[in-house]
């Protein structure tokens, strides 16, 4: 018997985001009212950020697929073959409105759990890069956005040892009031050793692995409804805070769990923490799963099956353990100075059940948290076309010099050194072109191989024309990586837009989507991974329309490649394209 | 020459220590930080960047105090040769190994950069591959690297020569623009007075190749090398 | 006039720091430690000798300065 | 038992910390700050309730890690 001491109210449900036919649609489902932590399971489980409901069947059109693509969208990160039995693991994703809510920390765990889900495939992350956008240079907030962006990438990826090798800054002021961090991973495997979100077999554990969870990150309304200790007299902070040092030990830890042969499956604990990992998990591998809440280590006292199952704490993973091999692994999670425990097993009955405290918390059906997830197909409308400027009729504000001093100061377009100065970009000794240039390098192990990265889009031309500015946006990343003498393999995308919801930005969203798709096909240049970030508005105001791309591409050997700067006096300037 | 390349848990530029090591043709062997003792016939210790226990409380305080640190205290006083670099230099001055601390960047930030050194002198295990007062081209990368110590000790340091490199421009001239961390008397590394402990913030292992930047930073280890062979 | 201002994490925040001297001291063999959190303190010397002023300019400080007010809750004494 | 220890740097050591943030008051408008010194403080939870043991515990813990005693000073205050 599943006992529900909280009355569901429509309030309740509407504070979890969640409309009313969306709920309506889970109580048919599940043929009951739910428990709150079941409506908090399903919260997390068909928001936009899981669900990719507004989304999803627009990046169906997508091309995912070339002869040396090995995992496409749908798992932690994509994977590419580059050869010599080695794969190139990557994947971007935006952390945009933690970070303008505590810049510092926000940017931090951004980078955090994009390194996560590249290790978790088995990866050793060996780059990253980053895609920022702020509001205006003299607006009131942003110094003090940008200083604390800029410094908690640093802060992350410098101690974790990780080198930060390229990006992109820009500012405009319809970021004014949401700015965007986007952070990108780039790792690397063994085609032979790459790891899985897929449970398999019935009865194996799973295990808990990382630091405790605490009461980071779950939502401010629901946070407020429910009936927590009224005699704390500060407003509990929602703000997750990263800790670089625990998430290096959890990449050595799982690196080396992976290497005994004990892990079956993986997951790492992102948004919705313990709720999507174990879902997809189980999902993915038509298995149910059965969580003993009792085991999980927690950093705070009394806390409750809902706060345990949505907790965004830092620096934890999930994983489906071979049977007889959990003595093993503790010793190695142990050695790292991490927790480990057994809080569950697979089942066989496809449902999702959660125990604590003596009494079943939770009850339902796994696959459908995710198949059955709401999908819309929401109205748009096409961007206006912007009429043809003839060159001829503009008339030149300033001399040419005047304009060139102009650009070169303007915030945009000025140099971002005093941004990557603040990352290592020379840890790991392979970073052989380093920011500051079209695409980064870096070196892949000791050569002859390298790498090619770059990040980019131009918003005002995806404002301007949402399809070309698609297109733009992947053409620009593909000549980074040839200018620099790179094969353009695969690209990870960042989708950046306001709310769905106004026709207007769904129409930019859809046209976006057509440009790259477009310019994808045409260049084999697959879409591998990517995150969708929407709802970017303050008041109504929407930022561009900024899709960011991470490219990748190959060098064969890597001592043959070119740079910006010109290497000599009298060397003849030529100029190519059309 | 043998090597033996300490790890912390947050240790994250050993493997750049070591291929710089492997290129000037040492042995080298890894030794976790809780081990006792260093292995049978180690020539160099080396303590490498990083953030080793995450660094919260003060750089390099909770690996100075290691239980691999009195083997490392052990070897230093036999006379034997230790180097520490970056978190390595900040584990030294905690551990009591050298003298001093490394506060934060005179900035507040976190700056990473290609940076010129004036070597002091070279006549010592660590610099006989360079010539006195050469600018040698290496990196920084660090956001406690402001070199502070009390003035009796500046003075003993300046007085007996144990001041192993400075922050200079491409001439060797230690200006005061070149000292972007705020380091007192522009130091970037120091010895132990037998001469045998170095620690340094800048990062020579990252300059040992043309392709990543360049090789100025080989020499360290090629010194160290040639002289562990001499002896 | 002097004031010391202490700033500390709210309950519940992530305490990195406090966690790794929690377990850097276990490691030393000091006994007794259950728990550590890390906060700061600021010493200020105040160029006026009026209170009232002085207690203004140092909320000023710790609001848009001093302490995190996301994170962190701070507490101010004048001497 | 809860205590709290202040690490403070001695006088004379320079506090480059403290100076940028005297710096950063003042052009962040921040009016009448005429020095800052920078510190750290711990909270810690104990587990004895004897008060000698503790102070003891308190003392190794500043004197093996959090305190840097060449150029900090500490105080023990336990609650
Ligand atoms: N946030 C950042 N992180 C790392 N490198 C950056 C960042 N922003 C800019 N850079 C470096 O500076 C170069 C120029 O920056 P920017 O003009 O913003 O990008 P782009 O050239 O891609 O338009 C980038 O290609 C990159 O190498």
């Amino acid at each position: 018997m599943i006992r529900n001491d909280v009355a569901i109210t429509p309030e309740l449900v509407k504070e979890h985001g969640l409309k009313p036919d969306e709920y309506d649609r889970f109580v048919q489902l599940i043929g009951r009212t739910p428990t709150l932590t079941e409506l908090g399971i399903v919260s997390a489980m068909w928001n936009e950020h899981c669900s990719y409901k507004s989304s999803r069947i627009h990046l169906r059109g997508l091309p995912t697929k070339a002869p040396w693509v090995i995992q496409g969208p749908g798992e932690n990160a994509g994977v590419i073959d580059i050869g010599d039995g080695l794969a190139c693991i990557f994947k971007m994703e935006s952390h945009n409105h933690p970070s303008f809510i505590e810049p510092y920390q926000g940017a931090a765990t951004g980078v955090g759990g994009i390194l996560r889900d590249v290790f978790t495939m088995g990866a050793r992350p060996i780059a990253s890069l980053n895609f920022l956008r702020f509001g205006e240079p003299d607006h009131p907030k942003t110094p003090h956005l940008v200083s604390g962006v800029v410094a908690g990438i640093g802060g992350y990826g410098n101690s974790f040892g990780v080198p930060t090798v390229g990006g992109s800054v820009g500012f405009h002021p319809r970021y004014n009031g949401n700015i965007l961090v986007n952070a990108m991973a780039v790792g690397l495997a063994r085609t032979d050793e790459i790891f899985y979100a897929k449970a398999t077999g019935v009865g194996n554990p799973i295990v808990y692995l990382g630091s405790k969870t605490g009461r980071d990150g779950i939502h401010g309304a629901t946070m407020a409804s429910a009936e927590f200790d009224d005699a704390s007299e500060e407003k509990r902070p929602t703000v997750q805070v990263g800790d670089p040092f625990a998430e290096k030990l959890l990449l050595e830890a799982c690196l080396e769990l992976m290497k005994s042969g004990a892990v079956i499956a993986i997951q790492d604990m992102g948004a919705a923490g313990l709720t999507s990992s174990a879902v997809e998990m189980g999902a993915k591998g038509n298995l149910g799963i059965e969580l003993d809440l009792d085991k999980v280590p927690c950093r705070e006292e009394g806390m409750t099956a809902y706060e345990m199952m949505l907790s965004e704490s830092q620096e934890r993973m999930l994983m489906v353990l071979k049977p007889g091999m959990e003595q093993q692994a503790e010793a190695i999670f142990h050695k790292w100075g991490l927790d480990f425990a057994v809080i569950g097993k697979t089942t066989d009955t496809l449902r999702f059940v959660i125990k604590h405290e003596g009494e079943v918390k939770a009850d339902l059906p796994i696959k459908e948290l995710g198949d059955e997830a709401p999908v819309y197909d929401r109205p748009w409308v096409e961007s206006p076309r912007q009429p043809v400027i003839a060159p001829g009729s503009v008339k030149a504000p300033m001399t040419e010099a005047e304009a060139l001093l102009k650009l070169v100061g303007s915030p945009d377009q000025c140099s971002k050194r005093w941004v990557w100065e603040q990352y290592d970009y020379l840890i790991l000794g392979n970073t052989v072109q380093t920011p500051g240039g079209d695409a980064a390098i870096v070196r892949v192990e000791d050569g002859p191989k390298g790498l090619a990265l770059t990040t980019d889009v131009t918003p005002r031309y995806c404002e301007a024309d949402p399809f070309e500015g698609g297109k733009q946006a992947v053409a620009e990343a593909w000549r980074n990586i040839t200018a620099v003498g790179g094969l353009p393999l695969a690209i990870t995308d960042n989708l950046n837009f306001a709310s769905p919801e106004r026709p207007e930005s769904m129409g930019q969203f859809v046209g976006c989507i057509k440009g790259i798709g477009e310019a994808c096909g045409a260049l084999d240049f697959p879409v591998v991974s990517g995150n969708v970030s929407l709802y970017n508005e303050t008041n109504g105001q929407g930022i561009l329309p900024t899709p960011a791309i991470g490219g990748v591409g190959l060098l064969d050997d890597v001592t043959v490649n070119a740079s910006v700067a010109f290497k000599r006096n009298e060397d003849a300037i030529i100029l190519i394209g059309a | 020459m043998k090597s033996a390349v300490i790890v912390f848990p947050g240790s994250n530029r050993e493997g750049d220590v070591v291929r710089a090591l492997r290129m000037a043709g040492s042995d080298i062997q890894k030794v976790w930080h809780a081990e006792t003792e260093l292995p049978k016939g180690t020539d160099l210790v080396v303590l490498p960047g990083g953030f080793s226990y995450g660094d919260y409380l003060r750089c390099g305080a909770i690996a100075g105090r290691a239980t691999v640190m009195d083997a490392v205290r052990a070897h230093a006083a036999r006379g034997g040769l230790v180097l520490g670099i970056c978190n390595g230099f900040q584990i030294l001055c905690e551990s009591g190994l050298l003298p001093g601390i490394l506060m934060r960047n005179a900035n507040l930030r976190f700056i990473c950069h290609r940076q010129f050194l004036k070597v002091e002198r070279n006549d010592t295990p660590f610099t006989k591959a360079y010539a006195q007062g050469q600018a040698i081209d290496v990196c920084v990368a660090h956001g406690e690297g402001n070199y502070t110590a009390d003035e009796e000790t500046l003075k003993r340091l300046e007085g007996e020569g144990l001041v192993a490199f400075r922050y200079s421009d491409a001439h060797g001239h230690v200006t005061a623009d070149a000292n972007r961390n705020g380091s007192m008397n522009s130091i970037a590394g120091i010895y132990s007075e037998k001469l045998n402990v170095l620690g340094m913030m800048p990062h020579p292992e990252n300059l040992v190749e043309d392709l990543v930047g360049g090789t100025d930073g080989r020499g360290l280890f090629e010194s160290l090398v040639s002289f562990a062979k001499a002896a | 006039m002097k004031a010391r201002v202490t700033v500390t994490l709210k309950n519940g925040v992530l305490d990195p720091q406090g966690k790794a001297i929690e377990g850097a001291l276990k490691s030393l063999g000091v006994e007794g430690i259950g728990g550590v959190r890390q906060g700061k303190v600021f010493d200020i010397e105040l160029d006026t000798a009026d209170k009232s002023q002085a207690e203004a300019s140092l909320k000023a400080a710790c609001e848009k300065l001093l302490a995190n007010t996301v994170i962190e809750n701070y507490r101010i004494e004048i001497a």
